[in-house]
């Protein structure tokens, strides 16, 4: 699965993009981002604010809880400040 | 009412708001009232800032620009509507985001332009960063922002 | 926010409304949101009009203008405004009023504009006859302009 | 004093604007448009429904109790349809 950062997850995380593979056990947004913290404390802290943290699957806005399923894209990135 | 009478436009050039307007407005005898609305880069004394980028998610932004286009016009009845959005560096004065909107009457041009503009600041994905003599910095999302949209709910 | 950031114009000539709202938007990095409202002359399906004419009471018509727009300036903290108000014989699709707003947010400019044209529509010393293939009729006030006006109270 | 027509109360009373002297007992609009509906039947129709007249003495907008006072100018007219 590939996951994309924007604005200052980007930044902060230091890369626009990587392909990740996790366990089977990671089946929501949320799981994948705590199994992300386990391995990386950039992550830990980066998420510590859930709240500030939104996440778009294969090009649609989702919340935490929303299942990966099959996607083959997960967005995270800052709350939008658009027009 | 086709979905060509709804135009959205992403782009990093800049763009002529009036020359857009009139653009937007020609050929126009069954609407009454038309509203635009600009946004512009903003540089004030308390905050003086040399750029602004707007870094954008390129293919969630043009479908939300459009999705979000659409309910307006949908809701409002309108007879047309364009929304221009820029992503890259803008200097200050500069414009970001124009939405144009042409009704029958002011009220369903000023509200469905005002609707937009409420779903575009929290559901369209761009970043603003702002620099400034003393650095760079993410601009924050509004809580005002959030509460603007939940008047339309 | 001196009084001459607002500017009134009453005139029976045409105007170019991308061409005001450029000059209007000209040096304004303190501002990051305009809104241009423009009320165009109407005809439709239902009731093709050949013209219309606005008949109008110059000196109270001037005098209303300005005292309507310095309400809206004053209220809403507007950093500049603009209203053009035409009188005289007008074809379909013509430009009959224009309103233009500036502010630091898009909130501000989109209420001064709009506070603005629901009090010209009951307050600004105008009456619009319109003239159709088959005669001539005085347009009615409506109740709806007189609801819209009481939002702001 | 002058008294001005605006809109349809110009074309029904045919005329743009005339002098008037009324007696010393008119004191306010209302008696005004009384006695002018007394003296001619077409102001008595175009006066008939009394919410229908606007009025603006010297260029201020007033409502029907206003008194005269020493006012120049009476305008009359329908309800304004502006922007």
């Amino acid at each position: 699965m590939k996951i994309l950062y924007f604005a200052w997850l980007r930044e902060r995380l230091n890369r626009n993009d990587e392909e990740v593979n996790p366990p089977q056990q990671v089946k929501t947004v949320a799981q994948l981002m705590d199994w992300l913290s386990e391995n990386d404390e950039a992550f830990e802290m980066a998420f510590s604010d859930r709240s500030l943290i939104k996440t778009a699957l294969d090009e649609e806005i989702v919340e935490h809880d929303t299942e990966l399923g099959n996607a083959g894209t997960l967005a995270f990135f800052p709350p939008m400040t658009g027009g | 009412m086709a979905a060509s009478a709804i135009i959205v436009r992403l782009q990093s050039e800049t763009f002529d708001p009036g020359a857009e307007s009139n653009a937007f407005l020609s050929g126009t005898e069954a609407a009454g009232a038309a509203v635009t609305f600009t946004g512009l880069v903003r540089s004030t004394p308390d905050n003086p800032i040399l750029s602004m980028t707007l870094e954008h998610y390129p293919a969630l932004a043009q479908s939300q620009l459009e999705k979000i286009s659409k309910q307006a016009f949908e809701r409002f009845s309108l007879i047309k509507l364009t929304t221009i959005h820029r992503y890259g560096t803008l200097a200050p004065g500069e414009p970001i985001v124009q939405v144009m909107t042409l009704a029958g009457h002011r009220k369903a041009a000023f509200e469905g332009a005002q609707f937009l503009m409420d779903y575009l600041k929290t559901g369209a994905p761009f970043w603003k960063k702002e620099r400034s003599a003393t650095g760079e910095n993410w601009v924050a999302a509004k809580t005002a922002d959030d509460s603007a949209k939940e008047r339309w709910e």
